[in-house]
Parts: structure tokens; C-alpha cells; sequence
């Protein structure tokens, strides 16, 4: 094989893996090949100059425990600016927790937590400040639990007219199937014209 | 009526029709049929077969496949029976209302078909390993997201919980708190009680469990004292005087 | 600035965004600087150009409306060899749904059915477990039915620019259905032997 294909097979590998890469991986994976007189030393190394020259964006580092791409120290100011400028999508817990909130507000943290099942405390935080949702007043509980609600904003984000805009829950049903394919499949249906098959 | 011999592979084979439609394509293209003049009587005979095959071969089927074993029989009975001309024009034609649910599934076959040819990712691409370290937060004010995002998370929530709801209703029942407020009230009335007595009636081992501390606990406390006259025998509750 | 630097951050703005990044965020992020006579368009034209020259083992690809590094195609087998990525398959009943949706995105369950002939419900749940499609809306028909259409990931996954960049409907019409059952026609079945009898 080409030394050119073998260093964009490394590239390739160590920009897929979510860890950095160690080099013995690297060489476990290109085992199956004949490197000649080369090693995956020499070659990360020659990728690695690849992006040093020229004055590229990105850059090849060995951190403690692996190989891993990077951005340019120097450039996290424009990265910065990019996370102000990108909208940003709510976590699946932040949604399901919104859900809740929207679906059976006034309600208490202890009643989100009982039905999610989680702890759900640094969500809420998160949720509030993002505007979404607000503690609308306390309940007539021992204790007198703050109850949460959603916020204007949160109407606006979700191009609502006001809260009854909501889907109804009813739409849910429609979601899920009356018979799934598996339980389908398992029932015996009679068949037409064909009724003596299973006697003698 | 001789039975065939089920063979596993048999009925693999045959699963591999997703519906009635494709298995009314797939007998078109095995005896080389025009898919715009198709033998009516011919399709009937050979599809009832291969129903009454795959029953045979123990192969469930799905009600749909009778639903269009039905209207093949109704199209067929139809073109037996001369129509009136003056009716034909009013009457959509079941036959080619056939022929054209047949061309459109085969266009989306082959559709999902040339889909499956595209660079599909994590099959034959691959984004960057998403690193925790260097995963970038967004600070934005705007957020992505719609109503249907809202519905389709609470439903997941509902699903989750059809599981998981019996396990929260136990705990809820018999807090340990609540069964020494329970244990408190009743023996208030009477003095002196039988352990035995202070389960429910359909008791469960958590039940017993919480039981068990509560009444440690009160013993714990002097709130209670308690007494067992012989070895294994009842368990009798006291008020501590 | 000069226009190598210029390509550097684009280069790392693109890298350090999880999802395909759409120009005019890069050009919101880039608004503070004078790009003289180029535009970020043409810039990252040349980012592409710098990836694409040479044996590379990523390319930068326009999918989903923004663009995103990826590996090349040819180079999935060794990253599969790392054993850290999860393999990504859909079965046939799937595909078939998905490219309904596809096409005729709005469309309701009732609808999909029809064209398949067999009830969805499961294949729909799978799909939208992925996260390839998702409600999009109601028809305004009785009982306001829920449509649906595809995702941002249905494009990511199957790398697509935009959902105009599907394969042509007309082009499928034409492929003759004789080449599309290659795999089928492996399979061969017992038929019952009934000769055509038709008469007409």
C-alpha cells in the first residue's frame, strides 16, 4: 500500500475516535497490512506535519493518553463567537422536563422527579435560565413546595398563541400503534377458502 | 389433506414479504407479468395458493393479506358480471386502483432501495468522535425546537412510566414515616396490638420490611415496648407507659 | 486578515461544531472582519479544495444545509476495525417508510399505510426513535391527523445536502424492476404450478 493511503487511513481513525487514539491501537488496526520499512510512528508523525505546515486551522496533538485533533489554541476566540451566534437544541432531558412542566403546570419539583424518575434539579436550573420556565408561587403542602411554570418566552420559542395551543395529548395515541408488527405476526388468522388444512 | 413438511428455511424465506403488496409484485415479476394488464384470474388463483401455502408452512400472516385476497376475489367477480354501460362511468375501477397502488408501492420499494445506495453515515462515513473535553456549549439566546418536540418527549415519559410506576407506588404506599404515624394512631385506641395485625391484608415484602422499622424505630425511640410470650409465637405491642 | 488565516477559522469553526455548520452562521461569526473581495462562500471552496487535493482520509462535505468534515466513504472498513463506532443499518420495511416520508413529507400514518399496504405503527416508532422523522404537523382533515416529515439527521445520515438532493422519483421510475430484485430472486420459492387461464 501507498505511504499517502496509509496516512489517511490514520487520519481517518483518529478522527473518528471519540477518545484520543493510542498509537498500539492504531497498530492493532493496520496490523492486517504490510507497512515495509515504515511504522505508524513515522507516519502519525508525517500527518502530523501535514497540518503544522501551512497555516492550517486544526492541529495533531498527542495528549496524555492518545492522538487527537484539535482546534488552534489561538483560534477559541472565533469558536466563542460561534456559540453565541448558533441556536442551540434543548437536551432530551430538558425537553422531557419542559414537556412536564407545560403539560401539568402549577407543579412542584418533587411531582417532575416522581414522574421522571430522576433527580432534576440542575435541569430546572438550566430551564430557568433559559427563560423557559419560572417558579409561578408555592402550594398548600406541608412544606409549601415552590411550583414551576413556563414563561412567556417559552410561548415564544414555541410559536404558541397562549398554552392551550399546545398538541393535545390525545395526538399521543395516534403515535403509538394499536397492534405493533410483532404481536401482529404472532396472531393466527383463519384464511378463506382453505379450511380443512390443519385436520385430516 | 397431506400435510407439507415445515422447514425452517422455508419459512424464512417467506417472511420475506413485507405485505400483500409485495407479494402481489413479486408473482407479477415471477410469472413475468405486465404490470398493466394483469390476468386477473390467474393473480386470484395464485395468490389464495400461496396464502393457503404459507398457512400450511405455519407462517402468520397479517390481516391485510386477506383484506387484498378480498378485493382481488371482488375484481374478479366484477369482470365475470358485464357492467351496465350507463354505471361504468361512476364506478371507479377497483382494478385500476390496484394496478396503481401496485406501481407506487414498487416506485417507493425501489426508492428505500436507492436510499440505502447513499453514503449513509456510520455505515460507510463517520463524523469526529464527539470528545466530552471538547464538546462546545452553545450560549445562544435562540433554541431549535417545536411543539411536536414537546409531545413526542412527554410520550416518551408516559412510556417510560407504564414500567416503572408500579416500583413508585410502592414506596409511596409505605413510607416508614407514614407507618409510624399508622403503628401511633392505632395502638393509641387500643393499647396493645398484634404485629401481625399492623400489615395490610394483601401485604407485600416491602410491606413487612417498613413494618419492621417503623416498629424498631418506636422501640428505638421507647416509644413502644414489646413482648413475645413464647418462641415463634405472636409479637404483642405495647404503648410505653 | 490574510486569506490563509481566514481559512484557518473557518476550518476550525466547522471542525469544533458537532452538527453540519451553516454558512451564514459562519458569516455572522466572521462579520467583524473585512473580507475584501472574497465572500465565505468562496473560502470554504478552498477549504474544500485543500481536503479533497492529496490523499486525505476526511473530506468536507455539504450536508443537511451547513457543512461538516467526515471521513472518506472508502475508509469505513478500517474505522469499523476500531470497534468503537456503532454500525448503522435499516431494514428494508424501514427504508421503504422512509422514503414515502421522504417524498410525500407531509403525510399522515393513514396515508403511509395505504401505499404500503400493511399497518406502520412500529416501523413509524422505529423511525422516530432515530430521530429520521418526526411529527411536522395536523392535516386540516377530520379528526386533525398528525403528518409527518423527515429530520436534520435524516439528511445527515444519508448525506444529503438539502431533501432536494434525493434521487430523482422520475430517474427510479424508469430503472427497470428487474434490476431491483436481484437479492429477491436468490431467494427462490415453491410455487404452486397453475398455468395462466385466463381468457380475455
Amino acid at each position: 500500500m501507498e505511504k499517502d493511503k496509509l496516512i489517511a487511513i490514520i487520519e481517518a481513525l483518529i478522527f473518528a475516535s471519540d477518545k484520543p487514539l493510542k498509537t498500539r491501537y492504531i497498530e492493532q488496526v493496520m496490523s492486517i497490512v504490510d507497512l515495509g520499512n515504515l511504522t505508524v510512528g513515522t507516519l502519525i508523525e508525517e500527518l502530523k506535519g501535514i497540518y503544522t505546515m501551512g497555516n492550517r486551522g486544526i492541529e495533531l496533538v498527542e495528549v496524555a493518553e492518545g492522538w487527537q485533533f484539535r482546534t488552534k489554541p489561538g483560534l477559541a476566540e472565533w469558536i466563542k463567537r460561534l456559540n453565541t451566534v448558533k441556536p442551540s437544541k434543548l437536551s432530551m432531558p430538558a425537553l422531557e422536563t419542559l414537556a412536564i412542566i407545560a403539560y401539568r403546570q402549577p407543579i412542584t419539583r418533587a411531582e417532575i422527579e416522581y414522574v421522571r424518575g430522576v433527580d432534576s434539579g440542575a435541569v430546572l436550573k438550566t430551564l430557568i435560565d433559559r427563560r423557559l420556565i419560572k417558579i409561578i408561587g408555592k402550594k398548600e403542602l406541608p412544606g409549601r413546595p415552590l411550583v414551576y411554570g413556563t414563561t412567556q418566552e417559552f410561548l415564544e420559542v414555541f410559536s404558541l398563541k397562549d398554552i392551550s395551543a399546545l398538541p393535545n395529548l390525545d395526538d399521543i395515541k395516534q403515535m403509538s400503534s394499536s397492534e405493533t408488527e410483532l404481536e401482529r405476526n404472532q396472531t393466527e388468522l383463519p384464511l378463506p377458502a382453505t379450511e380443512p388444512t390443519d385436520e385430516e | 389433506m397431506d400435510t407439507v413438511p415445515v422447514q425452517q428455511d422455508y419459512r424464512v424465506r417467506l417472511e420475506i414479504f413485507e405485505g400483500p403488496l409485495d407479494l402481489l409484485l413479486f408473482l407479477i415479476r415471477k410469472n413475468e407479468l405486465d404490470i398493466y394488464d394483469i390476468p386477473i384470474s390467474f393473480i386470484t388463483e395464485q395468490y389464495i395458493s400461496y396464502l393457503a401455502m404459507m398457512r400450511e408452512l405455519n407462517v402468520e400472516l397479517a390481516s391485510e393479506f386477506l383484506v387484498i385476497a378480498a378485493t382481488l376475489l371482488e375484481i374478479k367477480a366484477r369482470m365475470l358480471i358485464p357492467t351496465p354501460v350507463e354505471q361504468e362511468e361512476d364506478i371507479e375501477d377497483p382494478m385500476q386502483e390496484l394496478t396503481n397502488r401496485l406501481l407506487e408501492y414498487q416506485l417507493f420499494k425501489n426508492a428505500g432501495m436507492q436510499m440505502n445506495n447513499l453514503n449513509m453515515l456510520y455505515r460507510d462515513t463517520f463524523i469526529k468522535g464527539i470528545q466530552e473535553d471538547l464538546k462546545s456549549e452553545s450560549t445562544s439566546p435562540n433554541i431549535e425546537a417545536d411543539v411536536y418536540d414537546l409531545l413526542v418527549a412527554f410520550k416518551s415519559i408516559l412510556d417510560r412510566a407504564k414500567d416503572e410506576q408500579i416500583a413508585y407506588m410502592t414506596v409511596e404506599r409505605i413510607s416508614v414515616a407514614q407507618r409510624i404515624n399508622d403503628i401511633m394512631e392505632r395502638i393509641s385506641l387500643v393499647k396493645s396490638i398484634s404485629f401481625d395485625s399492623l400489615l395490610p391484608e394483601d401485604y407485600t415484602k416491602m410491606d413487612v420490611v417498613v413494618t419492621i422499622l417503623a416498629v424498631l424505630e418506636l422501640l428505638r425511640l421507647r416509644m413502644l415496648r414489646c413482648e413475645q410470650k413464647e418462641p415463634f409465637g405472636t409479637i404483642w405491642l405495647y404503648v410505653h407507659e
